[in-house]
């Protein structure tokens, strides 16, 4: 973990709420995909956890969608400085993916698959991506995943776009030698059954800290109570013990 | 510049001590910096048995602040003693502040016995206050005959100096103080968080599992620090400070109120440096504010 | 859309209210809006004999909030119905709340009975909580018993709605409310402010002349959030929530904890438009979070 | 009073803690010299009240001492927004100024003349100014009231400019018709004793609103109780009551 200053470089719409911003700053303790970083906002009183989407040398991209207070408020950034811990999380694991791995994002779970995905094709993996949205205007950086090396498939629930159906409609004709994930609990839930490899899943909770220390986001895994936040948000397939 | 304290007879290089629940067994923090410039730190509220706490979610924002309903987690006191306290050795060799709760006068006897056995424990604070289990603390920490009793019973059991944590959810904080100074407490700690809710207007839920949760951060440092002098002002026994306790500046104001010491809570899991900043701007402040001795600003408001 | 509530049988158009001794007798504010808008307001606390309150500084600016000790100033009950009601009666055409506060019983008593006789006054609420007042309101709003006494004394002397305002500095806020309930209150009122303290650390004297305070503002809203939910579970009467309400949002959230109505008091003397605008916002966020009727949310909390 | 967005030209030390600070907006209410207005700070729960010094058109100038954190706050803005109550407290009448009215600024007590004297010296008196410093460091707007036209007295109580001493120093060889005073309490106390005439005081108190409804600011006269925000800051000598 360090705590550094960014600079905001660039922060435009993805979609009518997704955003993606740009910042330069320290990202040395990036270590892995599927971390995430946590944000101080004026007026608000807890940091914002956010997943890394990719880091370039000292540039780091993060994409989120507008919920809340904070959100909004980090949307209407386009210069000026933020106050932000790096390095929070464990991240995905790429040691065991073998071969032709298959990645699967839904809504802001896609965007710590963009440096997940980087990173399997700089290992020389084939890599596949599931996409998964509600509906073709929901649908962002389609073309991205492309341009890295990966195949990509697009799902979206009302068929606008893509398959029709969620991600697990995808990936029962595709075979693959293991699988990341990262979305809403329903969405992971159905792929911890639909799979049918090992894997690894990324989770959310709301927390305090966001670095271990407030207990505010454990939960129970069939190898004890884990961190979302330290231990996690990356949890083996084989460890989750669905409440 | 003298920053030093002294609370119960034993000499803490200043008075800033994170709060429990905030800065685990310290070895998490002890990665970002040595925590040795601490005066101490009060490590999470240990319980007789393993405790997963409270479903989640167990965090809420709020103004200023949080709610929280971790509900004590923690991996009980046999583990606590042969697991972690051997990790925060390794980071950490000043007296630590053992923080016990419980849901009975024997479990806190039972817990502080085997504390009291462990050399580096300095102090044990004692959580008659803790909100947010169900039948659980609350209840003596809210009535002066049982906060007295816990004491009476955890007194028997340790010659360590034995610090009680209040609950400022109480009509009268002062007779809460009084029952526990007569029953042999050798110093009072103060404020735990107030109960809050927040509801979730998507699903009219309470955003918390556990519906209501702690309150803590800067937005209770006006009701800390009223309660703070309230107690000094009361007992003859040291009052430690505690309640959204965010700058140097704060601490100086708390130590004006009456505490000896100072306990960080809420602002390690915004800025998990704030302890180490605190004790660096010290002198500064002192500075400015004309203090020489920070012994000399305890309980000086006018 | 409907935002009408009804609080001890009259309608309220919407449930916003300004809170006592934040709005005076709205002349003021009528200069900037026509306050016709509002569901009603509650008039600056009104004592038998003209106050001048407590000396300056009676404010002091906290995270979050403001500590305030004005201390009940007031021309009196019959200057109040004299010379401020006909002012009010200018600018504002329905029926309003006036706020009583009393350091006895007999003058709870005289200050309801001259009050009763005045047609535009709909309610009548009863502040025993106010905590400026040495030896004053306090002691009556922190004690079930009397609580209790006050509210049989006023119930004896008025036939309009008596709305208790109750104080959140008590260990069981529930006990109160349940005793006023049983000695005739058509209503509570909750909360009022919170005791704190700030000290300047230059003269290392409390910054309030008045040594502590009320603390008001959004930090206080997880507290009274929490203390409504408690109230509104453990009577029958309606329950007018405050504390740190700010937003449209906090209104719909305050009324799922449980709340008939809602008054705004802090943030009126920070943005002077803020009843206004709450009540303009309240149909956009109803839509929001699929509200069609006020009246369905009230206590809605699952 | 006027609720209304302002923003900001410009934000310029004038010495080591004292700033000017113009802003663009409505100031349609600001009808008397020696009101004040009430700015709305992020982080900051209640507004800040400073005086006025100066308004041309829809441009309003104030002048500020860093005293805490919302003036430190305040004096980082170069540019932006704010959220600005205008036309606040009564103001300075220039009815009963005579033809040589005299007027005594101490400290940031000085501003609210500088938009007086310009008013009086429009309305053809002869207007004489004292500015009281601590010392020369603190000195500022001399060369502003003389450009207006006014007789410019400094005095520094360390002397290292202007006269040696109080402004009460200053008065005494002096003839005027009426006078005109905002400063520190000790000042105005000093000088409502020293003054030959009739005058006026501007008065500075804790503030809740600033607009006349919480009572926070309420000091007693001997023409009854009156708010410092509402029916003050400024006073008439004759009814002031020292405590």
């Amino acid at each position: 973990m360090k705590k550094s200053i960014f600079s905001i470089i660039s922060n435009e719409p993805l979609t009518s709420n997704v955003y993606k911003m740009t910042l330069r700053g320290d990202c040395s303790d990036i270590t892995r995909a599927g971390q995430f970083v946590n944000i101080a906002l004026d007026g608000m009183y807890l940091r914002r956890p956010i997943s890394v989407c990719d880091v370039e040398g000292d540039v780091l991209t993060i994409i989120y969608k507008v919920v809340g207070k904070g959100t909004r408020y980090l949307s209407t950034l386009t210069e000026g400085e933020l106050d932000i811990l790096t390095g929070l999380g464990n991240g995905y694991d790429t040691t065991p993916s073998g071969d032709a791995p298959l990645l699967i994002g839904g809504g802001v779970g896609v965007p710590p698959m963009y440096n997940l995905a980087k990173r399997l094709i700089g290992e020389g993996k084939r890599v596949r991506v599931i996409l998964g949205f509600n509906t073709s205007s929901e649908v962002f950086y389609r073309e991205q995943f492309a341009r890295l090396g990966a195949e990509v498939y697009v799902t979206t629930v009302d068929g606008s776009e893509g398959i029709r159906g969620f991600v697990t409609d995808a990936i029962r004709d595709l075979e693959y030698t293991y699988f990341y994930a990262c979305g809403p609990e329903p969405m992971l839930k159905a792929l911890h059954k639909a799979s049918a490899t090992s894997g690894q899943l990324s989770f959310e909770e709301r927390m305090g800290c966001g670095f271990g220390a407030c207990m505010g986001c454990t939960c129970e895994t069939l190898t004890g109570y884990k961190r979302i936040c330290k231990e996690g948000p990356v949890m083996l397939k084989e460890e989750i013990l669905w409440n | 510049m003298e920053l030093s304290v002294n609370l119960c007879g034993i000499t803490l290089d200043n008075p800033i001590i994170p709060a429990s629940g905030t800065f685990g067994y310290g070895y998490e923090f002890a990665e970002l910096y040595d925590i040795n410039v601490l005066g101490t730190f009060s490590f999470k509220g240990t319980t007789r048995e393993t405790r997963y706490g409270n479903p989640t979610p167990r965090i809420a924002e709020c103004t200023g602040g949080l709610l929280n309903a971790v509900g004590l987690q923690n991996p009980g006191v046999d583990r606590v003693i042969s697991e972690e306290l051997p990790k925060m050795r390794q980071v950490f060799h000043k007296p630590v502040m053992a923080n016990v709760s419980g849901f009975s006068i024997d479990e806190y006897v039972e817990v502080v016995s085997k504390l009291d056995k462990v050399e580096d424990i300095g102090w044990i604070e004692v959580n008659i206050s803790c909100p947010n289990v169900h039948g659980g603390g609350m209840s003596f920490g809210t009535d002066p005959v049982c906060a007295g009793e816990v004491t009476k019973a955890v007194r028997r059991v340790t010659e360590k100096p034995l610090v009680i944590k209040l609950s400022p959810n109480v009509t009268d904080i002062t007779q809460i103080a009084r029952a526990v100074e007569s029953e042999g407490a050798d110093a009072v700690s103060l404020i735990n968080t107030l109960v809050g809710m927040r509801i979730n207007l998507n699903t009219r839920k309470p955003i918390l599992a556990n519906r209501t949760g702690g309150f803590s951060g800067s937005a209770v440092f006006p009701v800390a620090l009223n309660m703070v002098n309230k107690v000094y002002n009361a007992v003859k026994i040291p009052v430690v400070g505690m309640g959204g306790v965010s700058s140097a500046e704060d601490v100086l104001e708390m130590m004006m109120a009456g505490a000896t010491a100072v306990e960080i809570g809420s602002m390690n899991l915004v800025n998990p440096y704030a302890c180490k900043e605190i004790i660096e701007d010290l002198p500064k402040v002192m500075a400015k504010y004309r203090v020489d001795k920070l012994t000399d600003i305890i309980g000086g408001v006018i």
